[in-house]
């Protein structure tokens, strides 16, 4: 078998297109580009959300703090805008929810690189420090209002056309955001020093620092380009919903989480691609968007939403089992 | 006198209280091959950190050409043309063999993006000096010990290195690659390139150096130009005692054989494999790289279940499907990865100890009883010589044999019949080798059987009752212990290259 | 057996014998002291903002009948920790098995059983959401252990799949009307002390018991620490994986019966804030996430010192936000406290030991 | 920030006689927690601003406490805190009132006032006051949609959770109303859960789209329900030709109102009940007891005429339908 074959990415792709396949086959609907624009939109934001927890995880870190990052970041800021009365471009919105994300990003980034604290701890910890701040100090109702410029991105859409039943399909602007990102991050992991040692990182600490790597440096970078990706993301949500709510979003962390690892990112670190982390994304969105579709009552979505990531997660997992433990044959 | 290219002035470090070196001076000049030797934590390791800025010393200075250097990180380090083959090989499982080798290099050249097609050019380049061929998209944690260590040396030749320090790089490898490496270093050295070579195997350190310095708990002994020095004048300097290189008196083959094998074969691994094994006897088995010797013994060990033949134990018809199946068998594995299959690096040198017997040390109400737990605890480190500040310390903080002598006493509380040591001395020092060997010898003396697999002749030679050579997953010879000479090894295999059908059966059975 | 060593090693005149030093263990345990310095500072403060209120008996009975749910469920996630992985399952678990037991004990009771009767039925619903734990842990276990998933994908679906199966049960309804007996469980005294206090005082000790004092656990740390070479040391991982995770199963089965003795009512939904907050309990308790390493008495120093916190700020009347703002602050000051506070401590003795 | 306390609404300037009797006597004055669901959404911010005009008004300290996580784990929490500070009197909205027994048991034995709202049956409290009759209200919310529908079509219901009774409640009352009334109208997908999350609520409403392309009709129940639909609506184009009814706030539903994505919205306003939950304890704590029977007027808007069940369950008539003709007329 060839190397990429044996890869969890073809494991997740395998299983996805099976689990399409069986969906289409339940309900023809499932093909029509509606739907499939839906799944799109359904993934914007967990797809931000997706590269986070790649890149953290990658490094050999976790982070469950990027919900509350994003939410601080997007409440605060509409607050902010509209306590200016903005009505400028909508940039100006979207720099200041990542910047504010990015310095959050930063305060974990400095707790764990500089007291070499674990990661999961210090990222539950202010979790529970931004969600509280922010709704004892910044507040705890919902803006409907959003500045004008803000409520008119939202409504903008990047292609757009009628689908039957007279219903309007289209992709919200935002869709490229994320393409964009998702971009990104895919480019700054194989094509820049830093991406290597963010691998380097996570496959061994020690070695990276010997090699000449700053783990410091790079556990800042991570942190911090991840509050920034969470910051424009929680901005993100609050065009799409058209409203900011400070509750939004919280609680997501760890269903991203194991939607990458799904994927493919080794929670241990060094192991893990942006495709693979997308692909497991989208097999637990679709699970999630279909199961309407299939005619599965809403009593039992849950317990068939857990089956099968039970499910898929276990044929992935067996299958990359068996095929590891065959050895290159030794005999001649 | 030539110029010193790094020059360490009385360089003092601790460990949580630990003194690892103690007013330690040294100076490599340029060109020069300059060898550290010493016994198991003397501070070898320690004293190279330092030079390479992953330690900062308590107190000392360091001088790199002449100018004093205060603050020296890895990457300055590096920078100022210090290339380091740590011992733990500080290579990335998770990257690709290519990478392995060309990222320090693009790193230490500041380069902010990467250019995948230089990169495998490099390594390309970098595993041809070296003389090997690797598969430069493999992941290197698919490699074998002996591939890793390979690729931590290419990587550091690849460097405009001005020092290159070699942390016992010769521990995974195979005579022929030693020499190749060899090879290599003499041309470093024709380049004007120093070398700071640390081995444990005498024969290596004498066959480069030109200078040597001799370090023991933590002070350096001696520092002296290698023609000076004879082999018992460097063990004296060690371990400040003599040593006299002994062979192990067989003893008669009696009885019921303890193992036997018979075609015992394991799918892609090694086939046809037949063996017997009496009590009292060290059998060492030997072959290349990639032989399947290794998974003969994890076969026997209950890891990867043979799934061809049969195996007896004391002359009974046995399935060993699992590690229970084979410490249920008083089979003892003592595995050749010593950090990775050996150790629980952050757990106690106790618990260390115990792990194998814990069942063992159930008092009232199944509860393990802590008294007699410690007393075992106590009587194997004292049995075994482990220098370990307490029984409690994690056993990362000791030096690489004292952790190998944890791992061997762990199996010897196990109180095994039959003992099978996968490189039972690597990167062991005279002095704890020779303890090492006689541990063995003597439970060998009790009537225990032990399979001792290694690549070190003269230790196969000084313990070994019989050697059995692989070669490609099948068993081509098998010698007398002490008539087990390198050319006979190299003659062995060479005999074997084309006739492969002939030896299939191996003189064994 | 005995061996020429020219260096005979130098033993720590102190190991394996049983005398008991502060010092000692202050040294060895640092961060349990730390911990314990922390928890006392904590109801300190709080006793100090609210002397009327905190400082009461039934303050603290009140709270004795509020952290041994949490608790008991931070035991489970904690050896779930230990052994390198994580239970996001074990409320699901809790929910499920309770409910099965409220099923036992309202809808299969006649409505006329006596007391002898309504006892077997008691005992019946507790055996029953105690054996189905140990079932859902079992579950967990074989799909980490002979699968290979991911702990954390694992539970995760065992979540959903657990609290999907409780959905379907009950129809998202509570099932009410417990025995009068049975929640006297959750709500009465004995001897003085809340039952669900002596619960979960029952399980720290027979956690520990496990943990500490039983082969068992010491070969869930050293699996947790490093699964290869425990397979090479001749430990049954799988075997002990299962055991983990069953046993994490079952603690999370006496939580549930804790909670539905507790609330007189079984219900799918119930304590979901409760899964992040007992892996915050364990990480506070100094149990280590990559494996290998936790302490009962750090559990119980963390699970205090955040009911300390809670209920400390419940009587300031301050929003709850601000109680998880608080908490997570001293969350991460422990945590640096823990990082900084040894190497204060050795910087400081450092001029004596070199002398 | 959000704590923009006694700012008195339109309604709300009718209560002058809520207060009147009570607070001028300086009689005792007692301590009156009240205990909510969840802190930090719209519609129990609404609720504190009754709690706090109730107390302004009076005299009495009352203050709102609720958990930061929807889960009844913490807000029997929060009530065992309370009893051991010694409040005179709890009133409470139950999260899930089956798990809130017992430890109102114990408030109760410690001689406590409890005072419960939206938890009809619930035995351990002196007494459970409704803004309405949980059925009739769900009934009520149908006859709407049926009239956006023109009394025909096929139509979807969401729930917050499936274990939220008094969602649960009406979905029921409007199921069993359409199936009484409106014949040739048709459930297609019923009780589907949004978990309080308006992006949910606008996903669930899209994949029942494609399921039922003929869908016409869209009830939600929880308060984030109607909104996250309308916005569906609104982005696929389908203003006026799928009708969304559902419970949620003015401030949240304006702009879907007014653009035609939301038909109409139904709510009490949750002020009102805080008011007339700590009117009752005081009551009770007075002892005037006898005081409360059929008819009684509370002196709260919506509870003029109170109808009692059993001696202690009372229901208000305080539920308001908002179109967009009057949505203007409140500023919550
Ligand atoms: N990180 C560390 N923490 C605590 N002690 C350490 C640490 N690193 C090394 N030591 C201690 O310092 C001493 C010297 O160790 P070092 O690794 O330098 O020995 P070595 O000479 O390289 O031995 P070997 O030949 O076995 O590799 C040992 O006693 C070891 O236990
Ligand atoms: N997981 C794996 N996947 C693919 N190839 C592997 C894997 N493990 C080992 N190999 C290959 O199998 C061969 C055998 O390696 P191994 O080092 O285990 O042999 P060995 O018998 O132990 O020999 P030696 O002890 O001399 O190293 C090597 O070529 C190695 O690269
Ligand atoms: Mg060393
Ligand atoms: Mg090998």
């Amino acid at each position: 078998m060839t190397r990429w074959a044996r890869s969890s990415e073809f494991y997740v792709g395998l299983i996805l297109l099976l689990l399409f396949a069986i969906i289409g086959s339940r309900n023809g609907a499932f093909f029509s580009a509606a739907n499939l624009f839906d799944l799109i939109r359904s993934a914007i934001v967990p797809g931000i959300f997706a590269m986070c927890a790649t890149m953290v995880i990658i490094s050999g870190g976790i982070d469950v703090s990027f919900p509350a990052i994003a939410t601080f970041s997007m409440f605060s800021a509409t607050k902010l805008l509209l306590a200016w009365h903005f009505d400028g471009p909508v940039f100006v919105a979207f720099a200041l929810a990542g910047a504010i994300g990015l310095c959050l990003g930063l305060i974990n980034g400095l707790l764990i690189a500089y007291f070499r604290l674990p990661a999961l701890i210090v990222t539950l910890g202010t979790s529970s420090m931004f969600s509280g701040f922010l709704l004892t100090f910044v507040g705890s109702r919902q803006v409907s209002n959003l500045p004008a410029s803000l409520d008119r991105f939202g409504k903008l859409q990047v292609v757009k056309f009628a689908g039957e039943g007279g219903i309007t399909v289209g992709l919200p602007m935002t869709v490229l955001f994320t393409a964009a990102i998702v971009l990104a991050v895919a480019g700054i992991l194989k094509y820049t020093m830093i991406g290597r040692g963010i691998y380097a990182l996570g496959g061994d600490p020690v070695s990276a620092e010997r090699i000449g790597f700053s783990a410091k440096f790079l556990q800042c970078f991570v942190y911090g380009f991840v509050g920034l990706l969470a910051g424009i993301a929680g901005m993100i949500q609050t065009t799409m919903m058209r409203s900011s709510n400070p509750v939004d979003l919280l609680g997501t962390e760890l269903l991203i989480i194991a939607a990458v690892v799904l994927g493919g990112v080794r929670i241990t670190g060094g192991h893990g691609s942006v495709l693979g982390a997308l692909l497991g994304l989208l097999l637990i969105v679709t699970i999630q968007n279909s199961l309407i579709l299939v005619g599965i009552p809403s009593y039992w979505q849950r317990l068939v939403i857990g089956a099968l990531i039970l499910v898929g997660t276990g044929i992935a997992a067996y299958q990359i089992k068996r095929s590891s433990a065959k050895r290159k044959s030794i005999l001649a | 006198m030539p110029n010193a290219l790094i020059e360490l002035k009385g360089i003092a470090k601790s460990f949580a209280g630990v003194h690892a070196l103690k007013d330690v001076s040294l100076r490599i000049d340029q060109g020069e091959i300059h060898c550290l030797a010493g016994e198991n934590g003397c501070g070898k390791s320690t004293l190279i950190k330092v030079m390479s800025g992953v330690h900062a010393p308590d107190h000392g200075e360091i001088y790199l050409e002449g100018q004093l250097r205060t603050q020296l990180n890895p990457f300055e380090a590096i920078q100022a043309g210090i290339q380091v083959i740590y011992q733990d090989f500080s290579v990335f499982p998770n990257l690709s063999v290519a990478e392995n080798i060309a990222l320090s290099g693009e790193l230490a050249r500041r380069r902010k993006w990467i250019d995948w097609r230089r990169m495998r050019r490099t390594a390309k380049e970098a595993l041809a000096k070296v003389g090997i061929e690797l598969d430069l998209d493999a992941k290197v944690e698919e490699l074998s010990v002996a591939d890793k260590q390979l690729i931590a040396i290419s990587r550091a030749l690849m460097q405009r290195a001005k020092l290159i320090v070699m942390d016992e790089p010769t521990t995974a490898l195979t005579q022929k690659e030693v020499r190749a490496l060899f090879d290599v270093i003499e041309g470093l050295k024709r380049d004007g390139i120093s070398i700071l070579f640390v081995s444990h195997k005498l024969e290596e350190v004498f066959a480069l150096s030109e200078r040597i310095t001799v370090m023991r708990n933590g002070r350096r002994v001696v520092t002296e130009e290698a023609r000076n020095l004879n082999r018992e004048m460097l063990v004296y300097h060690m371990t400040g005692r003599q040593i006299e290189e002994t062979h192990y008196e067989a003893a008669n083959k009696t009885g019921k054989p303890l193992l036997r094998t018979d075609r015992l074969g394991l799918a892609g691994c090694f086939e046809e494999i037949s063996l017997e094994l009496y009590p009292g006897e060290i059998v060492g088995l030997t072959g290349l790289l990639g032989s399947g010797r290794t998974e003969l013994a994890e076969s026997l060990f209950g890891l990867l279940p043979a799934t061809a033949g049969r195996i007896e134990i004391g002359g009974e018809s046995v399935r060993i499907r699992s590690v229970r199946d084979a410490v249920r068998h008083r089979i003892a594995y003592v595995p050749e990865d010593r950090l990775t299959e050996g150790l629980f690096l952050q757990q106690s040198i106790e618990r260390n100890l115990i792990v194998s017997v814990v069942d063992r040390q159930k008092g009232r109400l199944g509860m393990v009883d802590r008294r007699t737990l410690k007393a075992t605890v106590r009587s194997w480190i004292e049995k075994l010589g482990i220098k370990a500040p307490s029984p409690l310390a994690p056993v990362k903080t000791l030096s690489g044999g004292n952790q190998q002598r944890v791992v061997l006493a762990r199996w010897l509380a196990a109180n095994p019949k039959l003992l099978i040591l996968n490189g039972p001395s690597v990167g062991v020092d005279i002095g704890s080798k020779e303890d090492i060997h006689q541990a063995i010898r003597q439970l060998a003396a009790q009537g225990i059987g032990v399979l001792m697999i290694s690549d070190d002749l003269p230790e196969l030679r000084q313990n070994c009752n019989r050697v059995l050579v692989m070669k490609r997953g099948r068993l081509i010879g098998e010698v007398e212990g002490q008539t087990f000479t390198p050319e006979l090894w190299a003659q062995m295999h060479e005999e074997n290259a084309g006739s492969e059908t002939e030896g299939k059966r191996g003189d064994s059975a | 057996m005995s061996i020429p060593t020219a260096k005979r090693p130098e033993p720590d005149s102190s190991y394996g014998r049983f005398s008991f030093s502060l010092r000692r263990w202050m040294a060895q345990d640092g961060n349990l002291m730390r911990l314990f310095v922390i928890m006392i500072v904590v109801w300190a403060a709080m006793a100090m903002l609210s002397p009327r209120t905190f400082l009461t008996i039934d303050s603290f009975s009140s709270m004795a009948f509020q952290f041994p749910e949490i608790g008991i469920l931070a035991l489970a996630m904690m050896l779930a920790m230990i052994s390198g992985g994580i239970d996001l399952s074990i409320v699901g678990t809790a929910n499920l098995t309770s409910i099965l037991a409220a099923m036992m004990m309202v809808r299969l009771m006649p409505a006329d059983a006596g007391a002898g009767e309504s006892a077997m039925y008691m005992a019946l619903g507790v055996l029953c959401a105690l054996v189905s734990g140990v079932l859902c842990g079992l579950l967990n276990g074989w799909a980490v252990a002979k699968i290979g998933i991911p702990p954390i994908l694992v539970t995760l679906g065992s979540m959903q799949l657990f609290i999907g199966l409780a959905i379907v049960l009950t129809e998202g309804k509570a099932i009410v009307g417990l025995p009068e007996a049975f929640s006297s469980i959750g709500n009465g005294t004995l001897v003085g002390l809340p039952v669900p206090l002596l619960v979960f005082a029952a399980c720290i000790v027979s956690v520990y018991a496990l943990v500490n004092r039983r082969p068992f656990g010491i070969k869930l740390q050293m699996l947790g620490s490093n699964p290869t070479a425990a397979r090479y040391g001749g430990i049954d991982n799988t075997a002990v994986l299962l055991k983990t995770y069953a046993l994490s199963g079952l603690l999370a089965a006496v939580a549930g019966l804790v909670i539905i003795a507790h609330t007189n009512s079984a219900k799918a939904d119930y304590g979901t804030s409760y899964i992040l907050q007992s892996i915050l309990i364990a990480v506070m308790g100094g149990v280590n996430p990559n494996g290998g390493f936790g302490k009962i008495a750090g559990i119980v120093m963390a699970v205090l010192t955040l009911q300390f916190l809670s209920s400390g700020l419940n009587a300031l009347h301050v929003g709850n936000f601000f109680k998880d703002f608080v908490w997570g602050i001293v969350l991460i000051l422990v945590m640096v406290a823990n990082e900084i506070g040894p190497k204060w401590r050795w910087r400081r003795r450092q001029p004596e030991s070199s002398v | 920030g959000g704590g923009d306390g006694g700012k008195a609404s339109p309604s709300g300037s009718a209560d002058g006689g809520a207060s009147g009797d009570s607070g001028s006597a300086g009689g005792k004055k007692y301590k009156i927690a009240t205990v909510v669901k969840l802190t930090g959404v719209a519609w129990f911010d609404r609720m504190n601003d009754g709690v706090k005009a109730f107390g302004q008004e009076t005299g009495h300290e009352t203050f709102m406490q609720g958990p930061q996580k929807a889960d009844a784990a913490l807000q029997v929490q929060i009530i065992e805190d309370l009893i051991a500070q010694k409040v005179d009197a709890i009133t409470v909205v139950p999260f899930s009132a089956e798990a809130l027994e017992p430890v109102l048991k114990k408030a109760r034995e410690k001689g406590i006032v409890v005072i419960t709202h939206e938890a009809d049956g619930m035995v351990n409290t002196d007494f459970n006051i409704e803004a309405f009759d949980n059925l009739e209200y769900g009934a009520f919310l149908m006859d709407n949609l049926a009239q956006a529908m023109g009394e025909t079509g096929e139509y979807m219901t969401t729930v917050g959770s499936l274990t939220t009774t008094s969602h649960m409640q009406w979905e029921e009352g409007a199921y069993k109303r359409q199936q009484e009334k409106y014949p040739n109208m048709k459930a297609v997908a019923r009780k589907l859960e949004t978990n309080d999350d308006q992006k949910t609520a606008s996903e669930k409403l899209r994949e029942t789209l494609k399921a039922y392309p003929n869908l016409k009709g869209f009830q939600g129940a929880s308060g984030n329900d109607a909104a996250g639909a309308a916005l569906a609506v609104e982005e696929s184009g389908l203003n006026g030709k799928l009708h969304v009814v559902g419970t949620s706030v003015p401030s949240v539903s304006a702009k879907f109102l007014e653009s035609g994505a939301m038909s109409m919205i139904g709510f009490w306003d949750p002020a009102e009940a805080a008011k007339a939950m700590d009117k009752l304890a005081v009551m009770v704590l007075e002892g005037k007891k006898d005081e409360i029977k059929e008819g009684m007027d509370l002196g709260v808007p919506g509870y003029e005429s109170l109808k009692v069940r059993d001696g202690k369950y009372l229901y208000g008539s305080a539920w308001v339908g908002v179109t967009k003709d009057n949505v203007k007329d409140y500023d919550f």
